[in-house]
């Protein structure tokens, strides 16, 4: 694999870390590119956190939480998923390709589904390589080129 | 000095000259709204309209980094940290093209607060200084223009280093300032005396254009009357919507915040602008605020423009009559009818509590 | 049934030549119904034994060759076929074409692409679903009242069921169903989907005697007065071989075996020979005739309220 | 009785029940309307209705203690704000008297400013304007120029479902019956461009923002106001600098906080002085959440918003089997 | 503040793959990092001192150690960390080994990650705030929810132990599964003999208040202060003048109703107590059976009735318990055999289940204890028994194994030679699965002393012939197809849980499984616990189990819950949400997403304003995400605390840069 791409994941303590401890426990090979956020349920995962996380140059964020029904605190997960999908849907307008994100769910007994997630996940990342960040490049460049920014049709 | 004359198809060539040392800001179209941009080849300048946003950010940016600092542990006590500490001023050198008079004017209001004898903003003073303003007389104001009612006028070079002014085929280009002068010594600019004339005849066109003046100068004393009248500030802010466009797009606004703004071991100190229509503007740290509605903050704007700064600083008031703040509100808040209704309005007696 | 029916049709090799009687039945049958079919252009082998047991990716293709023939034909809504055999290879070949990788090794050898845009159905299934009991019900025009039918689908007809998906796979209904709309009488034959030996009636005959028996002495024990199959290789062990069968098991069953086709098109009110009775190596026509005086006492033991029908 | 009359007479009725009826009056020139506060009869005359009165007044509405009873005049779009604050219980159906209006649309000053522009004209300059069978009338440097109100009119009346208000104590005029679809053209167009031209263009506009927080103010929905986490250290989302990343986010901020509730009234857009348009942002989570939830935000006080909802099997959301 | 960083070696699980002296290196340089060290196992006696040192001697603030996941030794450091003299939630974890060390070989990769998760851990405890429990009062009185054996048992040694008990029956009575067994194994004793007085004893207990016909509706609450909203379902009759005589059951002309607790293999009568042994022993009508309900003539019963106990306009009454802690013990129910259509789908009177023909074995049942087969009622001669339906099957979505059918298929077997002698018994098996005490012994006397033939394969069908039942199936040891003309065919059904577990598992707030079995605390350590303090778990609720297993695990429920009531008060986790008054602008969002109904409404100053209610709180955030002022956050998970690890991970990438 290419040089390591930055992959943050946001992972409720109960099901999907406690599904990442199990993959470690059972010595499940993955990608090293992820960085996992213990978050207490993917219901507290504000969707602006990963738009944070975007924007600030991370190259692609997973968000993992218990199997729906299976939330700790009986509903996280629910409002999570709503939350999640519409801003997935959300990045297109932005420039964002909406691969860089994904969401899923993985018990604490699904080391080997952990382990695929992240292996999967990494390659979609690197196909779609390093994310362009919207302060990476000036207004200096349109203005050298004397673009006059056209209202939208 | 002689009058020199800049004909419309050698102004991009000028811009070239001047562009060549300097950074030159000119005014631009983007979607509906003009700002200014650095200058480079192929640019159109916008010059039949008051730009939206003014210039001020050509010596005053919205936000600038006054100092970077870094922490440095000692490896043998890493309880132990050092800081160390880099002023950083970015003072390029620069030409802002095609502003107008209240444009210009409005640092003038600047220099009372950041460079006097006692207090002097470096990063200020230094941009102050690398900065000459080529201004663009008006040729027909705008509804919401009033330079003529604060002691100015369409084609006012206080302030400037050159003035234009349209004429037929070009511009009426004259020096305004001893620094003016180097701006024009270029071989595209040939005589212009001859079109003196034609330019005096622009400006009075302009300045009647604009109706007669109104005088703001008993606000002064009647803003003072009202402070304790909370129903007149209430009545006048009701429509205001306490967002900043006015005194961020204002040439005259100079208040600013500092911060700190750190990421692990090294960070830097940002001065923005601030504005005082905020809520956070004078929240303390307590969670009081002096001004905890919008009518305080209103009353401390028009306030501030129009009496304590005059006060304050020996006359002038805190405005160079542009307008923005009025075309610009979202919800046309109109600064000239508070202040004419500030002298009309009767005073309320402060009830006795 | 207001919109006009129209299909695909895929004949399959045993109609042209042992099932001939369900192929004239079946088209019989359909276009009473009122179900367009439309013969596949240049239709081809399915692809069935002798290839499948050999390369799945040639057998596949086969199969997607008259899948993609039938696609290209307009308005048509399934392919149909009569024969379960060939049912399962179109269908299993279209299933496995669902992966990408599988159907882009097949497509390269095809003239051109299967789209996987219809889908495939028995025309037992379209008779069911399209047509159905209800609305076959007053079409009859001959009600086969007194017949008793063991109802045979064969092995494979809803087998495996995630691809065959229709019916159930260890009961299936649906010719039950059929027989009793037209006024026959499905007896309990919990032999329903049990293999007859298949084409194992030429290399291991005594396997088709042995199962084929089976079948009919459990059709006869359960009061069947004949059988009734979806299944051209079914209906061949069972009529075709009954009376080897008998000597090999020491019976004596004189059992007709009909194609469902048949016995609906005879209830339709076509002749014997539009539906080729006469094809059946067990003769069916005493048994036939003996009807209207079956239905007679049927009908009177009805009146008797004592009387007992058949155990359900 | 002209609508402006039966709607000024309306509110003559019902004023001394209410301690402020919010509407439009007369701006600083013929071309601008600005928010009017009527305490007195004497207010009612100044009272205008035109297409001119592009102000979404329900922004008004959360800046008044509980403890006052205020008269607020709406158009359609306008009417679906006051629903949604219902529906969030941040105002009280018994403190709010809802005058409703019919509307057929209303300018977008952006598009006049433009189509005068083109004349080399300068809308700063208008002297007076009118309306005259559907068209703006309006002088300028001396000329008289017509300007179709279809040329002129806000691209959201164009495909405005609701041009009567959706709630009201008093309504005034007869309802227009029509409604057009709104099919989200304008969304798809964007998004025929590359995900890079898409951010270079956001590049562009965040260049130009001066985080005067205008689109946040003017925004009915936005009643955090003083407390935005766009401005605050506890929580600390955007930092005090002013790069493109901070402003970027900040409009992240806005958008996502508008979820299932923005009623795309277009208000942050209109009162953006440096012409950014941001309605395009709260339009595609409009898409995407009327194709999810079948929900339209401000159109049922009862209605439980669908990011505060969930369904245990999700009849919509496809999750990919990730 | 100053922070200290410990680095764990793990021994070579760590050190292995990981740089653990670069990485102690790295945090040095990290801001607000006074202390980093490595250190061979962390959570040994001298790690865990060598922690405590380091915290006193240098004065740190909070420590991060990196070492494993906080899931296995987070609450030991927060333990050494209060050793220390800090507050405990002035600590983090940085998880370098599982989601680290053990995922990967690359050395210097894994290092880099490592610094990586060391560095967020740092920027996140630099915002921790030292958090304080609260205490709060319990109230001493447990629940049990399901009256069979395992609650029983539970309710018993709770009563025992001086815990007032309410005991919550879905039927009418007590007993549960066991008490329809005719014998257990592998004593062969009397199913009901030994159960029956168990149950007598609940019924006298004076410390347990007995719910029968009764149901959960609603919980709310926390550990040591559940409210709990019961559902009396209307049973027509009342029960607190019923005597339980059966005068009523005598005279009703209703005698067809449907008899659940003999399976469905018998009939009763519309009103009915199901058996003679019931607690409580008191009478109910079935609605749909009865002649009142259904034509509104007839009303013998309350004719009859000595104690004018009929009282047809009966409602549900709806009672609220509040308890300290609950126990669900709601057994199991057998699966939907029907998926099998190869054994006829319920086409075939003549396959039966094992609780049915359990039923028929019984004296007490339908039959009178005599075997008949239900198509003739005739005695059958040849039987067949199938084992594993339903259990380890994946294609009816049924992978596991209950358990315990070999043993009462071995007791069935013997049973049926003790009824016929003349009988003969095949026992179709996958594998005889008989751990337990003198059970294998047990499954050899069916073979050995009574006969019984096992074959060793699955039945693949089974249908009638000429009055039989015809089961073809394989003899795997022998290698052929057989097939077997049964009389009767029992089914040896698996167990999954009871209807209605799933929901009850939703207003409990504990996880279940796809088959309707509660999810236990962990399934090594914390088998009675669950994830919801003071819900606890006994019997096949939490997963099939014979009767002693139950009953063990219905004594240790009772154990738990007796050990959390042996304190008066109870510490509240502090780890809750926080509002931040001046921020709350009372939209009270954070309410209708809380799934606990943690969070008030409140007025401070005229103003509507959201409250959290600690003792009530469980953490999850959602509330935190859900608020758009960002004016409640949960404590040290805020808002700030999470951009903190994200920008620290972020500014990494810039600074290499």
């Amino acid at each position: 694999m290419d040089k390591e791409l930055r992959i943050v994941g946001f992972l409720c303590n109960w099901c999907s870390y406690g599904g990442a401890d199990t993959a470690g426990v059972g010595r499940f090979v993955q990608p090293t590119d992820l960085r996992i956020i213990r978050m207490p349920c993917s219901g507290r995962i504000d969707p602006l956190f990963v738009l944070k996380t975007l924007i600030g140059g991370a190259d692609g964020v997973l968000v993992s939480g218990c199997h729906p029904r299976d939330c700790h605190y009986a509903e996280g997960n629910y409002y999570a998923r709503r939350r999640l999908e519409v801003l997935k849907r959300f990045l297109p307008i932005i420039g964002i390709d909406p691969g860089r994100f994904e969401y899923t769910w993985v018990s604490a007994s699904e080391g080997q589904r952990w382990q695929h997630v992240v292996t999967s996940f990494t390659n979609q990342i690197h196909a779609l390589g390093p994310v362009q960040r919207i302060g990476r490049q000036s207004l200096a460049k349109a203005c050298s080129l004397g673009t006059v920014l056209e209202p939208l049709a | 000095m002689d009058a020199l004359f800049l004909a419309d198809d050698k102004l991009s060539a000028w811009l070239g000259e001047l562009a060549a040392a300097r950074r030159v800001l000119v005014p631009v179209r983007e979607r509906e709204a003009v700002v200014f941009r650095p200058y480079a080849a192929g640019v159109t300048p916008v010059l039949d309209r008051q730009a939206n946003v003014p210039p001020k950010a050509s010596v005053f940016p919205a936000s600038e980094a006054l100092m970077s600092f870094r922490y440095t542990k000692n490896p043998e006590n890493l309880g132990q940290v050092a800081v160390e500490v880099h002023e950083t001023i970015d003072a390029p050198p620069t030409v802002v093209f095609g502003g107008r008079p209240c444009d210009a004017r409005g640092f003038l209001v600047f220099d009372r607060v950041y460079d006097t004898p006692k207090i002097q903003d470096t990063a200020y003073k230094k941009r102050r200084e690398n900065t000459l303003f080529v201004t663009l007389a008006c040729d027909d104001p705008q509804n919401t223009c009033f330079c003529n009612s604060i002691g100015s006028s369409p084609y006012d070079a206080t302030g400037s280093d050159v003035l234009l002014t349209p004429v037929s085929g070009g511009y009426l280009v004259e020096c305004a300032s001893e620094r003016g002068k180097e701006l024009v010594e270029s071989k595209l600019l040939s005589d212009g005396n001859a079109l003196r004339e034609e330019a005096k005849t622009v400006h009075a066109s302009a300045l009647s254009a604009l109706g007669p003046a109104w005088n703001p100068s008993p606000a002064k004393a009647k803003l003072i009357e009202k402070f304790e009248d909370m129903g007149f500030w209430e009545d006048v802010s009701a429509k205001c919507i306490s967002c900043g466009a006015c005194t961020y797009l204002c040439p005259t606004c100079y208040c600013f915040n500092v911060t700190d703004e750190r990421t692990g071991m090294k960070g830097e100190r940002i001065r923005t602008w601030d504005t005082c229509m905020s809520y956070l503007f004078t929240l303390e740290a307590s969670g009081h605020n002096p001004r905890p509605t919008k009518a305080h903050r209103l009353k401390n704007r028009v306030g501030h423009k129009f009496s304590y700064y005059p006060e304050i600083h020996g006359g002038p008031i805190a405005c160079c009559g542009c307008g923005r703040c009025i075309s610009l509100c979202p919800v046309s808040v109109d600064i000239r009818e508070i202040v004419r209704l500030s002298i009309e309005r009767p005073t309320a007696k402060p009830e006795n509590k | 049934m207001s919109q006009k029916l129209r299909y695909a049709y895929y004949p399959g090799c045993s109609g042209q030549g042992t099932s001939k009687e369900y192929e004239q039945s079946t088209r019989a049958v359909c276009e009473a119904l009122g179900m367009e079919l439309v013969d596949i252009p240049d239709w081809s082998c399915c692809g069935s034994s002798p290839a499948h047991t050999v390369d799945h990716r040639l057998s596949s293709a086969l199969s997607g060759r008259n899948l993609a023939l039938a696609e290209r034909l307009e308005g048509v809504s399934a392919i149909l076929t009569p024969c379960p055999s060939c049912l399962t290879n179109l269908k299993v070949s279209a299933h496995k074409m669902k992966d990408p990788e599988f159907a882009a090794e097949v497509n390269a050898l095809l003239d051109f692409p299967v789209r996987n845009t219809l889908p495939v159905k028995s025309i037992l299934q379209a008779i069911y679903e399209d047509v159905g009991p209800d609305a076959l019900r007053p079409k009859a025009v001959r009600l086969l009242t007194g017949l008793k039918l063991a109802p045979y689908y064969g092995c494979i007809m809803n087998r495996p069921p995630h691809i065959m998906e229709f019916d159930d796979h260890e009961n299936p209904i649906a010719m039950d169903q059929l027989m009793e709309a037209i006024g026959a009488e499905a007896v309990t034959f919990p032999l329903k989907v049990e293999c007859c030996g298949a084409s194992f009636g030429v290399a291991r005959r005594d396997i088709v005697q042995k199962l084929s028996g089976k079948l009919l002495d459990t059709a006869a024990s359960n009061g069947a007065d004949a059988v009734v199959t979806a299944c051209p290789l079914c209906q061949m062990n069972l009529d075709l071989r009954q009376d080897q069968i008998n000597v090999a098991n020491n019976t004596s069953h004189n059992m007709p075996v009909f194609y469902y086709t048949q016995l609906i098109g005879l209830a339709l009110g076509m002749t014997p020979s539009q539906v080729g009775l006469e094809k059946l190596e067990v003769s069916p026509m005493a048994l036939l005739e003996s009807l209207p005086a079956r239905a007679e006492a049927q009908a009177q033991a009805a009146k008797k309220p004592a009387s007992k029908g058949a155990q359900s | 009785m002209s609508l402006q009359d039966e709607l000024k007479a309306q509110i003559v009725k019902r004023l001394p029940e209410l301690d402020v009826v919010i509407g439009w009056g007369q701006g600083y020139d013929s071309l601008h309307r600005t928010p009017l506060f009527i305490t007195s009869e004497a207010d009612v005359d100044k009272l205008v209705f035109d297409p001119l009165c592009v102000h979404n007044l329900s922004t008004y509405l959360t800046r008044y203690g509980s403890a006052k009873r205020i008269g607020v005049v709406v158009k359609g779009c306008d009417s679906r704000s006051v629903v949604e604050l219902l529906q969030e219980k941040l105002i009280h159906r018994d403190k709010v008297m809802v005058f409703g209006l019919p509307c057929e649309g209303v300018a977008d000053l952006g598009k006049v400013k433009r189509a005068l522009a083109a004349k080399d004209l300068d809308m700063g300059r208008v002297r007076a304007a009118s309306f005259a069978d559907g068209d703006l009338v309006v002088t300028v440097s001396g000329q008289e120029i017509r300007l179709p109100m279809a040329e002129v009119q806000a691209d959201k009346c164009g495909r405005c479902r609701y041009h009567n208000a959706v709630i009201h104590d008093e309504f005034a005029g007869q309802p227009i019956t029509e409604a057009a679809p709104d099919t989200y053209a304008d969304v798809a167009a964007f998004e025929e461009q590359t995900l890079e031209e898409r951010m270079e263009f956001w590049r562009e506009q965040m260049e130009r923002c001066v985080r005067c927080y205008a689109c946040r103010n003017a925004c009915p929905l936005c009643v955090c106001r003083d407390y935005c986490i766009g401005q605050s250290r506890e929580p600390n989302w955007v930092s005090q600098r002013d790069g493109l990343e901070e402003k970027f986010f900040f409009q992240m901020i806005h958008a996502t906080h508008l979820a299932g509730r923005c009623t795309e009234c277009g208000e942050c857009e209109r009162a953006c002085p440096v012409d950014i348009p941001l309605l395009l942002l709260k339009r595609k989570l409009g898409k995407e959440i009327l194709e999810l939830f079948d929900y339209r935000a401000g159109t049922d006080p009862d209605a439980k918003p669908p990011l505060l909802n969930f369904k245990v099997q999700e009849d919509t959301i496809n999750e990919r089997g990730w | 503040m100053k922070i200290g960083v410990f680095v764990c070696h793990c021994g070579s699980n760590i050190a292995g793959t990981v740089d653990v002296v670069q990485v102690a290196e790295a945090a040095k340089s990290m801001p607000e990092v006074a202390f980093a060290k490595d250190t061979m196992y962390a959570c040994s006696e001298p790690g865990q001192q060598g922690i405590i040192d380091a915290i006193k001697e240098m004065g740190l603030d909070g420590a991060v150690v990196a070492s494993c996941t906080p899931r296995m030794h987070g609450s030991t450091f927060m333990r050494t960390v209060a050793r220390a003299g800090l507050n405990p939630y002035m600590f983090e974890m940085a998880n370098i080994r599982e989601h680290v060390s053990w995922i990967g070989k690359d050395k210097v990769a894994n290092t880099r990650k490592a610094i990586d998760l060391v560095r967020m851990a740092v920027a996140k405890l630099a915002q921790n705030k030292p958090l304080y429990s609260q205490s709060f009062s319990i109230n001493k009185r447990v629940m049990i929810i399901g009256g069979g054996v395992a609650g029983i048992q539970a309710a018993l040694d709770c009563a025992d132990g001086g815990l007032q008990v309410v005991l919550v029956e879905k039927t009418t009575t007590i007993g549960g599964k066991m008490a329809k067994l005719d014998k257990t194994f592998p004593t062969v004793d009397c199913s009901s003999c030994i159960l029956g007085p168990r149950m007598v004893d609940v019924a006298q207990h004076p410390n347990i208040t007995l719910h029968a016909s009764a149901e959960v509706d609603e919980v709310f609450g926390y550990v040591g202060n559940y409210q709990v909203e019961v559902r009396k379902k209307a049973t027509y009759v009342n029960w607190k003048t019923c005597t339980g005589c059966g005068a009523c059951m005598e005279k009703c002309p209703s005698k067809k109703s449907k008899d659940p607790f003999n399976e469905l293999i018998g009939t009763t009568t519309a009103i009915n107590i199901p058996f003679p042994q019931a607690i409580p022993k008191r009478a109910s009508i079935d609605r749909d059976s009865c002649i009142k309900f259904k034509t509104g003539k007839c009303g013998i019963c309350a004719k009859v009735c000595p104690t004018k106990a009929i009282d047809y306009d009966q409602q549900d009454e709806m009672i609220t318990e509040e308890v300290g802690a609950i126990i669900a013990a709601t057994g199991f129910d057998l699966m939907d055999w029907h998926v099998y259509g190869q054994y006829g789908a319920g086409r075939y009177p003549d396959v039966i289940t094992s609780l049915q023909y359990e039923r028929m074995l019984s004296a007490s049942g339908p039959t009178g204890g005599h075997i008949k087969r239900p198509s003739d009622k005739k005695e059958p001669k040849t039987i067949v028994f199938i084992q594993c339906v339903g259990s380890r099957d994946k294609s009816v979505g049924r992978p596991y194994c209950t358990g315990f059918c070999c043993m009462y298929t071995a007791k069935q077997a013997i049973l049926t030679k003790d009824h016929i002698p003349d009988s003969e018994s095949y026992v179709f098996y996958m594998d005889i699965r008989a751990p337990g005490k003198m059970y294998d012994e047990f499954t050899r006397r069916a073979m050995e002393e009574y006969g019984a033939k096992y074959i060793r394969g699955r039945v693949s069908m089974v249908y009638p012939q000429d009055g039989k039942m015809i089961v073809r199936g394989v003899d795997t040891l022998a290698g052929a197809q057989v097939e077997v003309e049964a009389d009767l065919v029992v089914l040896a059904v698996g167990a999954e849980g009871a209807a209605g577990s799933a929901q009850l598992a939703e207003k409990l707030r504990i996880s279940y499984d796809s088959y309707g079995f509660f999810m236990e605390g962990h399934p090594k350590l914390k088998p009675v616990e669950t994830n919801t303090a003071g819900v606890y778990l006994a019997g096949c609720a939490q997963g099939p189990k014979d009767i002693p297993s139950s009953v063990a695990q219905g004594s240790a429920a009772a154990a738990k819950v007796l050990s959390l009531f042996s304190k008066d008060q109870l510490q509240s986790d502090p780890q809750v949400s926080k509002v931040d008054l001046k921020r709350c602008v009372g939209c009270m969002k954070c309410a209708i997403t809380c799934p606990f109904g943690a969070i008030k409404e409140t007025e401070v100053r005229g103003e509507i304003k959201a409250q959290v209610i600690e003792t009530i709180c469980q953490g999850c955030g959602i509330c935190t995400s859900t608020c758009r002022q960002g004016a409640i956050q949960l404590q040290n998970f805020t808002d700030n605390q999470i951009l903190a690890e994200v920008n620290a991970l972020l500014s990494s990438e810039t600074e290499e840069a």
